[in-house]
């Protein structure tokens, strides 16, 4: 953007003046947070603000997003892999209130307890021994396998041998949060005026549908290693809007928010721009039980006449990974193979479900909800199966709340677009979508099979017999049923001057924790 | 003139107050059904909240009793002026949230009706004084592109033209920011253009059609200058089309605020009401609709004050001196 | 709105006693309209003497409303040629300041219909005190003093508190009293009366002609009073100008014109009003066929297709204005120019 | 006084003008104002060209060809485009970076002539250039203008319809029945016009049918209004009373006698009714709400457009200046007909008196 001659000196003021208070670091943080007690929410820009707000016992590496350690200095695992013992540092609240470890095990119980309502309950009921029982209000709280044995060593006994358990603890249910500040002001406690927390920042203004500010926190156990004075998070729907902003220097960090699909031609080619492939599978979900595709051959039909990576190079270009199975590769566990691009074995299929070069086949929708992407993607797909198969889609995009209410609640669709992304870096936490009676298999895909694979793989330990198991159960749900057409992995992507800031690193898990950010 | 024992004014406000609170009532009634009939609710979200979570969250929202009862509550919590919790912005309660989004918003509002008011009045009357000269073209040329042309292309071209190209001013935000009151240009600027053309071309016929009349010939007749034969005989009459424009208009500022909102990231009402109906949070929506009905009433209250004000003829005026 | 700066008129070279105050050459005002070039006023001479009432008489579209419009420089889009004396300073050579100085103050104008003529979001005393403030330089108070006695000489009763109303708050009588009130305020030298009367019921106009009459006569002030109603003319001017199509046919004092009228068209005229003074009169006569359109006008009488008179010279030439003695002209073949 | 001879009557008068109807009158007003007749030749443009698309020589507007993404509009073959635009990529690449062609994209670009020298679809013309997925942006114009306007017409017929109706019957009733519907008016004005809209829409499911019907249900409160004062000015006219002393019904004085005196007001305000139908399909289709895909409307199209002004100013500049040309005409031609319409409006100029 060659700036006027006259207006350079405005440009150059500019940034003069940004760099003087280069430590306040501002960005795009997407929509408005729904609220900012680790508890109660589970979307991507409440999580960033936790990052700043609160600490968990630990917490993401910056460059690989693996646990390192955050409250805990360190910790010892039981030979039997289900109890670790965590060694808290000796610090202090933001109000200097000293943080002992009964105030994690009164976080946890607050996330457990069914009147907090928080949505990942689960995470905690499913992994801690006799947390089920608590958050089902069945069972009392001592019941709970957390102990506080002194004021800095807690422990927790899980389930089972979880592999995931280090990785799990980042998530922010298990942040540790003022249990008794939540009694003392009630959902008011996350105010300005109220917030007590424990991680590098504090709170320091809130103004909704504007902006989170939080300044650093001189209580923090590592507050030497906290570099910037404060952060910004601007609550801007819009990417193109947040986009605009920083090409006008107004923001120093561009997230996912704030790359517009349809400018990704110009971003691509920009020095600031960041990717790397990432761990959400974007897919479309087939309603098994409504016609036409109840029939698997149909299904494969659809799935076998995509040209995954002309979608990817020709429609989206902004890095994304084709894939034609469901769970992306970690550990020892690697993708299926699925169905891949195939035009003469698809209308075959076609041919033999009764439908030979698209005639007959009955009128079919495909559901997306509200996006230029979405759409985008939709009329390409609507024009693959047109060309390939001789069968007309019709494409209907639904408002977003009608759109879950279609999928989720009515089923009210044949095929519907949807994407994934795990909690923590583990397949069964894809998978277990797929299990029958499942609270998300909107799809109401049932294989018996498909089931026992997955309850057998619940209760072996991390290592090849568990991967091979969760291996087997992917193949059996993609190559061989096609429940779903998986399409591409999303590609992390962001926009940052590397020359002014640091600490911020594309990682496969998409997560950027704010603590090692950092002014050059 | 036998005074009546309420001067006219007053029964006027009487009778008009009642019959504003009985259709608010009946809005807010329709309103409160109408927002369930929408599928999905407030709790929606990719990753479906279990069961029994979901239960608690209703039980504390009492979204698990019946409607009516539900209704009843809400009146009675609107009786004590509690718009209740917002059901998504969870650490909120409606009435915080309105009381933040209500400045940004009224603030743009009333600035672009104010700007297009007097440009519109002073273009509109230039234009019918200078009748079929190129002053005269031009405007109405620019009135009708500034009425054809939507508000989200005006937006990102003044933006492209005035913040990206060249940076003179802020691409969005609100006078909090870095920038501060410099933020506030683009969105009235954008607001207001598109309300001053229909007030320009407006005025230019209502003062054409005044300036014919017989009286301002005789106030031409008393020797009075062409200034003030305009601006106090030509321009009263004028101006009453231009009111009963203002009514509707202020509607349309109200959901243009929308967009405007929406393309300069003002954290105002309109987009609070977006994201609102989108998420389905009941109360919010409810809160968001009753502000918008009184802001709309009291306008259009303001615009029968106004035609009392200008046109004496219309019966309320206060008659005695 | 700061009223005008208002000077007082530089006091005009005294009337040298005898010297017209009002003389009117070879007046033609045109106009361009859609159907071609329209002649509203076609060469009309006219001379008024201080004080004296003269009758603009002849059918609507004669062209009488826009002579006074002329002579006020009203004419909106229309060219107007000739010369215009008003106490010797020719007015359409004036500069429009100048002009507008003489307007309301040396020269008024009553309009026709009440009803639109006051403007209806102004109170009455407003409108009254904007002109006394403009052209006598009074303060706020003593204006509102002037205009109350200029509605009660205007005949309105309690006018202390009528003045502050609006005119939808006075009946059509007390408009035109209150324009009357207007027009009189500043002691016109030349007061210009287009059909004040038409738009009242005849109980009112009579109040309102002799309202004229008796406060124009205590000011000296002369008056052209427009009208198509010949008794309004018999009753309250000395002289009287015939118009059609755009020309004065026929001139003179009331009485001798009405006893001998000598135009065709003025006899028509005059025979087309019922007589109460004579039971039993002969059966009104209406003069066939319409008023010319003024466009277009051939070189000739335009009164002859309606002529019954009618001469071959009246088809062919215009015929001058000849003066029949005392002040009684006519422009008709029938009376050519005594050789 | 000498008697006056009687005077005898000249020939018989001039014939008598044939019967002008108020609409030819107002027709041949109409004709005198340059602009409206301006319009309404463009409007007659729009409707051939919109209404006419299925018969032009257009490429199917729901096409896709990928190679053909983001083109400029340019009368060569879009091969010869695309051939200029992949090189300056190219050339702007290697002078970013200051290196040579690698051998790879010289392969790249050689195939790219040979297949654009073979290919019959590279001989496309697109006049408009085409869109991010290789679309011909013309054809969608046209399509999406068919759709612009008929939802611009039949969302002003049934507001024209509902309002006219409504409003002639609560103007000539009054009491009762004019409150009742005069509270309604006021109460569908009052409750949020986006949420009403995302729920019709979600009641009835999406298609461009309901989403006029939408639009219509919301828009026919103004004209209501309107034609309720106009009815209530002329109930009292005498040509009123005339026609119920004759006997006529209440519903034919109604219909019959008063709603065409109120015609002017309603040609008029349906005039600026269509832009506002349009207006407001586009603002639908900006926040993700209006004409579902592969279909397109100008708002959408304009909507799309304004995102990526920056890099492809023609995906804007298309729709918007066709867009606005049409609602420019239905201006003017407001203008025009209220002139015609309006008998007060003098046209200028003085006829002496």
């Amino acid at each position: 953007m060659t700036a006027g001659r006259g207006a350079r000196w405005v440009l150059l003021a500019l940034l003069a003046a940004r760099a003087l208070c280069a430590q306040d670091f501002v960005f795009n943080n997407g929509p408005e947070p729904q609220s900012l007690d680790p508890a109660r929410t589970s979307g991507v820009p409440e999580t960033r603000i936790s990052d700043a707000l609160f600490e968990g016992l630990v917490v993401n590496d910056a460059r690989t997003g693996a646990p390192v350690p955050g409250l805990a200095e360190r910790w010892t695992i039981s030979p039997d892999l289900k109890t670790y013992t965590f060694t808290l540092r000796a610090t202090t609240w933001s109000d200097g209130t000293p943080l002992t470890a009964q105030d994690v095990v009164d976080a946890w119980l607050r996330v457990l307890e069914p009147r907090t309502g928080a949505p990942y309950a689960y995470l905690l009921g499913d992994s801690i021994q006799g947390a089920s029982a608590f958050s089902h209000g069945r069972g009392p709280a001592a019941d709970v396998a957390i102990r506080a044995l002194d004021p800095r060593t807690f422990r927790v006994t899980f389930v089972g041998p979880l592999p995931y358990a280090l990785a799990m603890l980042t998530h922010n249910a298990f942040m540790v949060t003022p249990s008794f500040a939540v009694r003392r002001y009630g959902p008011g406690w996350t105010r300005p005026g109220h917030f007590v927390g424990n991680g590098p920042y504090v709170l320091k203004a809130w103004k909704p549908q504007n902006k989170v500010v939080v300044v650093k926190n001189p209580r923090y156990w590592d507050a030497r290693d906290i570099h910037l004075a404060s952060i910004t998070f601007l609550a801007i729907e819009d990417q193109n809007v947040a986009y605009d902003k920083y090409l006008a220097h107004e923001i120093d960090y561009a997230t996912e928010d704030a790359i517009p699909t349809a400018r990704i031609d110009e971003i691509r080619l920009r020095p600031d721009y960041h990717h790397v492939p990432g761990s959400t599978v974007y897919y479309f979900l087939f309603n098994v039980t409504r016609k036409p595709f109840d029939d698997v051959r149909v299904r494969k039909a659809l799935a076998m006449a995509i040209d995954r990576q002309e979608l990817v190079d020709g429609v989206l270009k902004a890095g994304e990974v084709a894939t034609a199975g469901f769970v992306p590769t970690m550990g020892g566990f690697h993708t299926t193979r699925g169905n891949a691009f195939d035009l003469d074995q698809a209308r075959r299929l076609l041919a033999q479900a009764g439908y030979p070069g698209g005639r007959g086949f009955p009128p079919c929708t495909v559901v997306y909800n509200t996006s230029a992407r979405h759409r985008t993607i939709c009329e390409w797909l609507q024009q693959t199966w047109r060309r390939g198969l001789g069968i007309d889609v019709q494409l209907q995009n639904l408002e977003w709340n009608t759109f879950l209410d279609t999928k989720q609640k009515t089923h009210a669709f044949q095929l519907a677009r949807a994407s994934w992304l795990a909690d923590y870096p583990d397949p069964s936490n894809y998978l277990d979508l797929f299990r029958t009676g499942a609270g998300n298999n909107d799809g109401r895909y049932s294989n018996p099979a498909f089931d026992r694979l997955m309850a057998r793989a619940e209760t072996l330990a991390p290592g090849p017999v568990r991967d091979r198991t969760l291996e087997q159960a992917e193949t059996l749900l993609v190559d061989q049923d096609q429940a779903l057409i998986p399409l591409f992995f999303y590609v992390n992507k962001f926009l940052l001057d590397d020359r002014r800031w640091g600490g911020i690193y594309a990682n496969t898990i998409d997560i950027h924790h704010p603590r090692w950010w950092f002014a050059r | 003139m036998k005074r009546g024992p309420k001067s006219p004014m007053l029964r006027f406000l009487l009778r008009r107050g009642l019959s504003l609170a009985a259709t608010l009532f009946l809005v807010i009634t329709l309103a409160f059904l109408l927002i369930r009939l929408a599928p999905g609710g407030p709790f929606a979200s990719e990753k479906q909240l279990p069961p029994e979570i979901l239960a608690s969250i209703q039980r504390r929202y009492h979204l698990d009793e019946s409607v009516p009862r539900q209704y009843l509550r809400f009146l009675g919590d609107l009786a004590h002026g509690d718009l209740g919790p917002s059901y998504r912005y969870q650490d909120f309660s409606v009435d915080e949230l309105i009381r933040d989004a209500l400045p940004p918003s009224m603030t743009i509002g009333a600035l672009a009706l104010l700007l297009a008011l007097v440009g519109g009045v002073s273009l509109g009357t230039l234009a019918a004084l200078r009748q079929n000269s190129w002053l005269d073209y031009t405007a109405m040329a620019l009135a009708v592109v500034g009425i054809s042309v939507p508000l989200f292309v005006l937006g990102p071209l003044f933006k492209l033209g005035f913040a990206l190209r060249h940076p003179w001013l802020p691409t969005s935000g609100w006078i909090d920011d870095r920038r501060g009151w410099l933020t506030l240009i683009l969105p009235v600027a954008t607001l207001t253009l598109p309300y001053l053309a229909g007030i320009a071309r407006l005025t230019r016929a209502s003062v054409l059609e005044v300036l014919r009349s017989d009286y301002v010939r005789a106030a031409r007749a008393k020797g009075l200058s062409e200034p003030v034969v305009v601006l106090r005989h030509v321009l009263r009459g004028a101006l009453l089309p231009v009111l009963s424009y203002l009514g509707p208009a202020c509607a349309g500022i109200l959901t243009g605020t929308v967009v405007v909102e929406t393309i300069f990231a003002v954290p105002g009402l309109g987009r609070l009401s977006v994201q609102a109906a989108i998420n389905r949070d009941y109360t919010l929506i409810m809160g968001d609709m009753i502000v918008f009905a009184v802001l709309l009433v009291l306008m259009n209250f303001l615009v029968d004050l106004g035609y009392g004000f200008l046109d004496p003829r219309i019966g309320h005026g206060a008659d005695a001196p | 709105m700061a009223a005008e700066p208002a000077g007082h008129l530089e006091s005009l070279e005294p009337l040298a006693s005898g010297a017209p105050l009002l003389r009117v050459q070879d007046l033609r005002v045109r106009f361009a309209t859609g159907d071609g070039l329209v002649q509203a006023v076609a060469g009309v001479d006219l001379r008024l003497a201080r004080g004296e009432t003269l009758g603009l008489v002849g059918e609507s579209g004669s062209g009488k409303s826009v002579l006074s419009l002329a002579l006020l420089g009203l004419v909106p889009q229309g060219q107007v040629t000739g010369q215009i004396w008003f106490r010797g300073e020719e007015l359409l050579a004036m500069s429009p300041a100048r002009l507008r100085r003489l307007r309301g103050d040396r020269i008024a104008m009553i309009f026709q219909d009440p009803m639109t003529a006051l403007n209806p979001y102004l109170r009455i005393g407003t409108q009254i005190t904007e002109v006394l403030r403009l052209h006598q330089g009074l303060g706020r108070r003593a204006a509102r003093e002037r205009a109350i006695e200029l509605l009660r000489d205007a005949g309105i009763a309690a006018p202390e508190r009528r003045i502050d109303q609006y005119p939808h708050q006075f009946s059509g009588g007390m408009r035109q009293r209150a324009l009357i009130a207007q027009g009189l305020a500043c002691g016109p030298e030349l007061l210009i009366a287009d059909e004040p009367t038409s738009a009242l019921d005849v109980t009112i106009q009579a109040q309102i002609l002799d309202l004229i009459r008796l406060r124009t006569r205590s000011l000296g002030t002369a008056v052209i009073l427009i009208t198509h109603d010949l008794g309004v003319v018999a009753g309250a001017c000395d002289t009287l100008a015939v118009m059609y199509a755009g020309r004065i046919v026929e001139r003179g004092p009331t009485g001798p014109v009405f006893q001998a009228p000598r135009h065709p068209y003025t006899q028509g005229l005059i025979r087309s009003v019922p007589r109460l003074d004579r039971p039993g009169a002969e059966r009104l006569v209406a003069i066939p066929g319409q008023p010319p359109s003024g466009i277009g006008l051939p070189p000739c009488c335009p009164f002859h297709p309606r002529c019954a008179q009618v001469l071959p010279i009246c088809r062919q030439a215009l015929p001058p204005e000849v003066d029949l003695g005392g002040g009684h002209g006519v422009a008709c073949w029938l009376y050519p120019e005594p050789r | 006084m000498t008697p006056m001879e009687a005077l005898p009557v000249p020939a018989a008068p001039d014939p008598l003008p044939p019967p002008v109807s108020p609409a030819a009158v107002a027709w041949r007003r109409l004709r005198g104002h340059r602009m409206a007749l301006a319009s309404l030749v463009l409007l007659a443009l729009y409707a051939l060209l919109c209404l006419g698309a299925p018969l032009l020589p257009l490429h199917p507007y729901a096409e896709q060809v990928l190679a053909h993404e983001n083109l400029p509009p340019s009368f060569q073959p879009a091969g010869i485009t695309l051939l200029a635009t992949r090189e300056a990529e190219l050339r702007q690449l290697l002078a970013a970076e200051q290196r040579p062609a690698s051998p790879r994209e010289r392969t790249q670009l050689a195939g790219l002539a040979r297949a654009v020298a073979s290919d019959p679809v590279h001989r496309r013309i697109y006049l408009l250039g085409t869109d991010a997925l290789g679309r011909d942006l013309l054809s969608r114009l046209l399509y999406g203008g068919r759709i612009s306007i008929l939802i611009g017409l039949l969302g002003t017929v049934t507001a024209m319809l509902l309002g006219v109706a409504l409003g002639s019957i609560a103007g000539y009733a009054g009491g009762l029945l004019d409150t009742v519907i005069m509270r309604g008016v006021d109460i569908l004005f009052g409750l949020p016009y986006l949420l009403v809209v995302i729920i019709l829409m979600a009641l009835f499911g999406r298609s461009v049918f309901n989403l006029f019907f939408a639009v219509a249900l919301l828009s026919w409160l103004t004209l209501c209004r309107v034609v309720r004062g106009q009815v209530i000015g002329l109930r009292h006219a005498e040509f009123v009373t005339a026609a119920r002393a004759m006997g006529a019904s209440p519903a034919r004085i109604v219909f019959r006698h008063l709603t065409p005196n109120t015609l002017g007001v309603i040609v008029v305000f349906a005039t600026l009714m269509v832009p506002e139908f349009i207006m407001a399909e586009s603002f639908l289709s900006f926040l993700g709400l209006g004409v579902s895909a592969p279909l397109a409307s100008w708002g959408s199209l304009v909507a799309d457009g304004a995102a990526v002004m920056e890099l492809y100013p023609w995906q804007l500049l298309g729709p918007a200046v066709a867009m606005t040309g049409f609602l420019f005409a239905m201006n003017f031609l407001g203008d025009g007909l209220r002139d015609a319409l309006d008998p007060q409006s003098r046209r200028g100029g003085v006829h002496g008196r």
